[in-house]
């Protein structure tokens, strides 16, 4: 695995698949793909880096609190988006009918709410999956 | 008593269900948990090719609107079936954590295996 | 701001475990107390709604503001309110017991992640048993199976490992079948909302008969593999039996009973009463029942280990909840309805008391509870009473769910299952009552020791289901009325 | 349907069967992948893009590095 | 002997649900059941009601946005089981 030509096409790749998962995500409203798709690119991206370089030593890892945070924060986020529509005075999770601005239909800022939502889904799934991974492949991970 | 013009154009059901009982087959007659979990994985894409071929319209396209004249598809089931990709990943990871810890425990992942180390120790 | 009470009892626990596992997965103790707050609010909010469906009528909320058959509504009827505030005040006392206890069961740094997980398997309990969308049941189905199992594992042994894995391939088994089943509702109908399904079936299955048998068929499957009636309850035992205390408890008391509040709407609401009788199903439903209802006291009867002994006897009970519904009466749906909850009550009871009793002398064997019911009084006695409720002895709640289930078999014109209520009414006595007689009469094996201190919130919750056992014994008007307009629909009186 | 769409069937049914017969595990799990990106191919051709980019990336990928990642803690034969 | 015993009721259930097989609606017919006003809507109306093009994400973030936080929900239980179970 620690092989030299491993490690310089996946640097070299690396930059690519994230510039094509994060086009998923933000694009997911316009075209084919979405959070989870776009999310789960991006993960392999660093699952790649991880098997390319082996198990990484502690300061060049991933912190553990930042995959935690971003992953409770990316559900927190959705809740709080669906309690928007609540306090603007419709249902939970309302988009349309609680005001937020459509935009131009096929422009990258259109949809009011989902790609708020698509954006931390994105973010929410991709670190979900770096852990999961990080946590069967390795021992032990403490908290950091 | 089977009439096959009609299986042949719903081969995609007829392969769907198949699929599952291949999956279903793998989860029950296998003693190793690796196994049953891919097997169990079989079983849940099989059910989800079901699902999305239930929402194909001959000569539809891609959802993607804003297109004229064209006939879509039925998004529905692939909606549902985002879901459900998304839950078997889940349950997937979980079980493997599962059978990791279990390894760390008994030295085997297999539940024969397993069930006469249990019956050694009572 | 009244109406938007019913998605917040869903979404209140969920960013409840959001937030603990957000800001304190290592300070467990502000975890304890946000879940007991939680799980009070969640208390509070659930008889608001209880009381709005007594006043209006069915609660019904359109998430997003889309109407039912674009988007998902929550639908909360009176079983569905009855049940929603079944399981909130269970898990609230389940929660003040564990924050007594929990933390010498399992790893410290594990707490945090537990409480999470029990609060998302009460959300997933209450979302299962509001939404009027199949497709939203499965999603929180397929939650509650991956909490619950997680719940069991959590303690790390290996018996509870291994009996959360087997729990895990057999509930995918049941969700597996469960989705085909929604696929094929779907693709006869086109609907996935229970309301709209409910409408069009007639119509499908005049076209599509096969279809919507295999569906019910697959519904039963599924349903019946995730509540653990008899030929499928192999995963129950060792789940519920390997568990830590306050786990099994609301895993016996709440889990397996929320899949058949999930059969009971799509039994009586979609497929209603007339297609049902015209199908096997009641025969199919009663034989299993019966088996499980004889089998599991039998398999009861052989356990040595306690916790064991009330898994099983929690798959004998399913069999009476099942045979309730199997009867197709109104006493006997009725009595089914009304052991869910008593049964909650009294497995809770008996789980924790039992846990409590394990902490306490160190023992899971039956034999070695001689004599402590004078050393730890308050643990046992709630014990006694549990098990002389799930005899069925007259002024307590047990008798009275089989009372109705009696009249229910008499009514429906089968007098051979009140002669199994009463066979298995015998064999409960068997296993339990030996217990409860050696506690208090029976001389301890051990020399006199000192008794350890009960945690005062394991003494609180005791008391608490204590209460409602005879309380609920004496007034079983109070659900009875409440239940009554619902069943008269659904039986068309 | 078009004979492509059957010949991939007809892929996936040897996959599913393969990947039950062969013991050695790493093998099984590769015959996973090659399983999960032929549903991905077909969905495509069922005109579900969302759905085949999903499952490239969690059933192809993910799943089967967590399978690699559980079966490099345990065993590899069967 | 066991496994044979499985292996004929599953051949025997593959034989039933084929029989079903052959009464389900014709494999991509427009006439379908599936293909009404619920799926009619989300064609139409998606533009003009969330301002998105993909109907598919349409439907997973706004019209049944409620499952997807199931989903998310599912994703983070399976991390909260797997740090328990790991480190219990």
């Amino acid at each position: 695995m620690r092989d030299l030509i491993i490690r310089v096409i996946s640097r070299f790749m690396i930059p690519f698949i994230q510039v094509y998962g994060a086009y998923i995500v933000l694009y997911g409203h316009l075209s084919p793909g979405g959070g989870f798709a776009g999310g789960t690119v991006i993960a392999s991206s660093i699952i790649l880096y991880i098997l390319a370089y082996g198990l990484l030593s502690e300061e060049k890892r991933i912190p553990e609190h930042f995959t935690r945070v971003v992953e409770s924060a990316g559900a927190l986020f959705y809740v709080f988006v669906g309690l928007l529509g609540v306090l603007l005075g419709t249902r939970f999770l309302g988009n349309s009918v609680a005001g937020f601005p459509l935009g131009i239909p096929g422009r990258l800022s259109s949809g009011g709410t989902i790609f708020l939502l698509t954006f931390a889904i994105g973010m929410k799934v991709a670190s979900t999956m770096i852990t999961l991974f990080s946590h069967l492949i390795d021992e032990e991970r403490e908290e950091g | 008593m089977f009439d096959f013009v009609r299986l042949a154009d719903n081969a995609f059901y007829g392969m769907a269900i198949i699929l599952f009982l291949t999956g279903f087959w793998i989860m029950l007659s296998h003693a190793n948990l690796i196994k049953k979990i891919i097997g169990m994985n079989i079983m849940e894409s099989a059910i989800f090719l079901f699902f999305v071929a239930i929402g194909y319209i001959k000569g539809g396209s891609a959802p993607i609107l804003g297109r004229e004249g064209v006939t879509y598809i039925n998004p529905l089931p692939s909606a549902l079936i985002l879901t459900g990709i998304v839950v078997s990943v889940s349950v997937t990871a979980f079980a493997l954590a599962l059978v990791v810890k279990l390894y760390q425990h008994y030295g085997t992942v297999n539940v024969d295996e397993i069930t006469q180390i249990r019956r050694g120790e009572a | 701001m009244s109406e938007h009470v019913a998605p917040l009892i869903v979404v209140l626990p969920l960013a409840t475990a959001y937030s603990i596992l957000l800001f304190c997965p290592k300070y467990w103790r502000y975890a304890q107390r946000a879940s007991l707050i939680c799980t009070g609010l969640l208390v509070v909010l659930t008889c608001i709604l209880a009381m709005q469906v007594n006043v209006r009528g069915s609660v019904i909320y359109h998430f997003g503001n889309w109407s039912p058959p674009w988007g998902i509504e929550f639908l909360i009827d009176r079983i569905s309110a009855f049940f929603l505030v079944m399981v909130s005040a269970i898990s609230f006392v389940v929660i003040l017991f564990a924050n007594g206890l929990l933390y010498k069961e399992i790893k410290e740094r594990v707490l945090g992640q537990y409480y999470a997980l029990f609060l998302i398997l009460l959300a997933s309990l209450l979302g299962i048993a509001s939404s009027n969308d199949l497709f939203n049941v499965f999603v929180f189905l397929e939650i509650s199976s991956v909490s619950a199992a997680a719940l069991v594992a959590v303690n790390g042994n290996k018996l509870a490992l291994e009996a959360s894995v087997k729990y895990l391939v057999l509930s995918t088994l049941g969700s597996g079948s469960l989705l085909l089943a929604i696929a094929n509702i779907y693709m006869v109908t086109g609907y996935l909302n229970l309301t709209f399904i409910a409408e069009a079936l007639p119509q499908a299955y005049a076209l599509y008969p096969l279809n919507v048998l295999a569906t019910l068929g697959l519904f039963v499957v599924g349903l019946t593999v995730k509540s653990a009636l008899y030929p499928m309850h192999i995963w129950l035992p060792d789940a519920h039996g390997s568990a830590p205390t306050s786990s099994s408890a609301v895993l016996s008391a709440l889990v397996v009973k929320v899949y058949i509040i999930v059969f009971l709407k799509l039994i009586f609401r979609v497929f209603t009463l007339e297609f049902v009788s015209q199908v096997p199903l009641q025969f199919v439903l009663l034989l299993m029942s019966a088996l499980a209802i004889l089998l599991g006291s039998l398999l009861a009867i052989r356990q040595t280990d306690i916790k064991k002994m009330l898994a099983y006897s929690t798959v004998a009970q399913i069999g009476y909840i099942f045979m309730g519904v199997g009867l197709l009466t109104y006493n006997g749906l009725l009595g089914a309805v009304l052991h869910i909850l008593n049964h909650a009550i009294m497995k809770a009871m008996l789980f924790l008391s039992a846990g409590l009793l394990i902490k306490l002398t160190g023992k899971r064997d039956i034999r070695s509870l001689a004599g402590v019911g004078r050393i730890y009084p308050l643990p046992m006695i709630a014990f006694s009473l549990g098990s002389l409720a799930m005899v069925g002895i007259p002024p307590l709640n047990g008798f009275i769910s089989k009372w109705y289930l009696s009249l229910g078999a008499l009514e429906a014109g089968l007098p051979i299952y009140v002669l199994v209520i009463l066979v298995s009414s015998f064999l409960n006595g068997l296993y339990y009552l030996p217990i409860v007689i050696s506690a208090f009469f029976g001389q301890s094996t051990e020399p006199t020791y000192k008794p350890l201190p009960i945690p005062i919130g394991a003494s609180i919750a005791l008391i608490c289901l204590c209460i409602a056992t005879i309380f609920f014994g004496l007034f079983s008007g109070i659900p009875t009325q409440y239940l009554d307009p619902a069943l008269e629909n659904w039986f068309q009186l | 349907m078009t004979l492509l769409q059957l010949l991939l069937l007809l892929f996936l049914l040897i996959c599913a069967l393969m990947a039950g017969r062969i013991k050695d595990l790493i093998s099984s799990v590769i015959i996973f992948a090659a399983y999960s990106l032929t549903m991905a191919l077909l969905w495509q051709q069922l005109n579900a893009p969302d759905v085949a980019i999903t499952e490239a990336a969690m059933g192809a990928g993910v799943t089967t590095l967590l399978l690699f990642a559980a079966i490099s803690r345990t065993e590899r034969m069967e | 002997m066991k496994n044979l015993l499985g292996f004929v009721t599953l051949v025997f259930i593959g034989l039933l649900l084929l029989l079903v097989i052959q009464e389900m609606p014709v494999f991509g017919d427009p006439t379908n059941p599936v293909h009404n006003e619920v799926s009619q809507r989300y064609i139409e109306q998606t533009v003009e009601e969330t301002g998105v093009l993909n109907a598919v994400t349409a439907i997973i973030t706004d019209y049944r946005g409620f499952d997807t936080l199931g989903e998310i929900t599912v994703l983070l239980t399976a991390i909260a089981g797997l740090l328990a179970v790991l480190r219990s």
